[in-house]
């Protein structure tokens, strides 16, 4: 029988090297798979390139990440939040880089590279700063600008429930980005509230197939980010 | 409509949008203003509101402890989901704003021209941290964008501009601006007004806007 | 309330003009909307360019609309089947043109035009007589072609519970082409086994959410074309 | 393995296909011989199977009278969903095949070249109406493309060519080839046996090849 599941959250992110490209789900704090950051905190891997919409909030999960020096580089949409300090300071100091990228941009290009798709056009950005060095076609009469698939080593996916082969669902808005990373990333790690026997998800309701996840943990009681936040914790 | 010499209120502008916008509408609404269109859905109309992060069909924040950290709007809000709602991935989320799927889309602007073009993510400062969002994508795909701001700045500094200064958002995306003072339509012959607020003339709202002004009715 | 229902099947599709270019729903019998298809053979509309995998089976359904001399050009990717002979005969007569796009890439040229993308580039094809006077572009060292967003005036669609404003959820294998064909019409007209009021389904588990879909009919017991065939039925 | 002396049965050839597919693997099975692999799972392995029509976890046939139509395969036979399968639209199905996620696809064949190039869809005689399905998609997305097929054409025309004669399905994609006489790598040299049949002589299957043929173990 397949078994994707990992014994320890630890495991999971054991082998992710130094210079790693990791597209990190979660909108905001929703399916923000914060123990998955924090055993990559506690990993150390450095100079990572880090995907995700946001630059994460206060001083814990995604926003601890970057504070402890571990990302040469972010590819989000909106690198700010009110609670957000750690990316502002560093990018001021030039000590991170930033890839801008629209949301909807951001999405598509996740979802172009999972689906093997290398290229394609968007009118978003057309006549913006963000167009700027990137080929423009007109096609049927309208201005297009060319974009390019993203694909990642690792995704850390943050899921409601698992079965132990890997099909997913979500919670509400906390699905996001997670599906579509997980089709983009060479290896895909998840951590789910609850794991359940092959069979359990009715096929009709599994959000992502199995073949897109490789790695199952499960954290039954997830850390909530807002409350952290609220409470003024930091990670480590 | 409660007269104000000043102008329309906050409440009266977005009163003023949702007047505008049809029934059975799919609507996504920026942060401000925009979100106060809820509050004044006209009788007899229903509207289904979009937010960008994965859910059609949102619903009023919930009350106090009753919040989801996961059942957030694109502004990282609690928010709830009514009778209809549905989730959904990024990927799908933006096939409805990209494809043309949503009707109308209410923003915010810092500066909008006589042609169309908005500017709201930037002010281009050199120390800035660039951060757009979703709203690029917005004005690209939605089929009708409505803006709706203070005629000028705090500062007193014309938002409706011949050029903007500020880098874009979108060009030449904007259709109707509504503003504190007046509503006014983004024409081929630039900016029209569409309506006065009550007590504000003509001379003011021209002499308020940092381009030509055609009054009501005019081609 | 909004209320997406539509009367009668006839009503549904009564303003389908001639020369209309109509997705229809269904990989061979399976989520193909028939009734819906013998609805538009009764109205009589003529000159369609029908997006569909296949060109129908026996002479019901999509292949009895092909018969019936009311399709100008196929776009699909198998006309053939074992009980299909009303194509081959008007394919061979110069009677009907053909557009073949390999499965994968009509499917995502679908799904781009639904989703606003003009164009995207795939590996599909590239070095077949089917890229022929395409463009092919190398990116990332392979080479790659040119295809464009498929959109439509109409799209014929079969699902199994819609509620009234066009959330809906499909059968087994029967989603198929079903969902990214709603998204990528002007006016989505479906036909569903059941017909359920608001807040009846999960929003967890709508797989077509209601801002594709247009007009709802319901056919409680819909026509099982494979039976049908079996009776040497044909239409009308 | 029974010995034959003309060579492997279809139903060997499918064991042969199925030996070299690892456990876990995601496969998607052409329509003839490539079906027979489910029945030789080896033992200790456990094979996914994925249908282009919108079904991961494809289980066998079910019995007569418990078909669904709605319920069938790419091949559109009907088919049941083993424990653990998922259903999802021909979108996502595609962005399986096309992003590289499905490890092995066992095709048939027409003609195969040296250098790897699959003609399968089409004899492109002039009558002929051309009809290519999921072929082209899964031999350009699919990781490892397995041939299987009869050494020969009924009347002996060798399928194992220099250069495909019939038009291409896709170009350098195959990596190797069970046939009833031989199991055959495409490598940067061109064929080379892997495997003889039982009682086949590597000279027959030169002379049943229009291609220079490596023996085994050579370069």
């Amino acid at each position: 029988m397949i078994d994707k599941r990992i014994d320890s959250i630890a495991a999971a992110v054991a082998d992710i090297p130094d210079g790693a490209v990791v597209m990190v789900g979660g909108f905001g704090e929703a399916g923000s798979p914060i123990e998955l950051i924090h055993a990559l905190i506690d990993q150390g891997a450095k100079g990572l390139t880090i995907i995700n919409n946001n630059t994460g909030n206060g001083e814990v999960g995604l926003a601890a990440l970057i504070g402890n020096g571990q990302v040469k580089k972010m590819i989000c949409s909106y690198p700010r939040s009110s609670h957000s300090k750690v990316f502002p300071e560093l990018y001021r100091a030039g000590k991170i880089e930033l890839e801008i990228v629209p949301q909807g941009t951001l999405a598509e290009r996740i979802r172009a590279g999972g689906a093997g798709i290398p290229a394609f056009y968007t009118a978003t950005t057309v006549g913006t700063p963000l167009a700027k060095g990137k080929e423009v076609r007109t096609i049927g009469g309208r201005d297009y600008v060319l974009e390019y698939g993203l694909t990642a080593d690792f995704a850390l996916i943050k899921c409601e429930t698992a079965d132990i082969q890997g099909n997913l669902t979500y919670n509400k808005t906390a699905r996001n980005f997670n599906p579509i990373m997980c089709t983009a990333a060479k290896t895909t790690i998840v951590q789910a509230r609850k794991i359940v026997p092959v069979g359990t998800i009715d096929p009709e309701i599994v959000i992502t197939p199995n073949i897109f996840v490789d790695r199952i943990t499960e954290v039954t009681d997830p850390l909530v980010e807002s409350h952290l936040i609220a409470q003024g914790a930091h990670y480590p | 409509m409660s007269q104000n010499a000043t102008g329309w209120t906050r409440e009266q502008m977005a009163e003023n949008v949702a007047q505008d916008i049809p029934d059975g509408a799919y609507i996504n609404l920026g942060i401000g203003i925009p979100e106060l269109v809820t509050k004044f859905v006209p009788k007899g109309r229903e509207f289904i509101y979009h937010t960008e992060n994965g859910l059609l069909g949102m619903g009023p924040a919930p009350d106090p402890g009753q919040e989801d950290p996961e059942l957030i709007n694109a502004g990282k809000k609690a928010v709830t989901a009514l009778p209809g709602a549905s989730y959904f991935h990024h990927g799908d989320s933006f096939t409805m704003i990209r494809g043309g799927h949503i009707d109308v889309c209410v923003l915010g602007a810092m500066q909008i021209s006589a042609t169309g073009d908005l500017a709201n993510w930037s002010t281009g400062a050199a120390d800035a941290i660039p951060a757009v969002g979703g709203a690029m994508d917005l004005v690209a795909g939605v089929k009708t964008i409505y803006v709706t701001s203070q005629h000028v700045t705090r500062d007193g500094t014309p938002k409706l501009v011949q050029k903007c200064s500020y880098p874009l958002t979108g060009k030449g995306v904007v259709s109707r601006i509504y503003t504190d003072l007046a509503i006014i339509d983004v024409t081929a012959g630039g900016f029209q007004v569409r309506q006065l607020a009550p007590g504000i003339s003509f001379a003011e709202v021209a002499a308020k806007t940092d381009a030509p002004l055609l009054p009501k009715g005019k081609i």
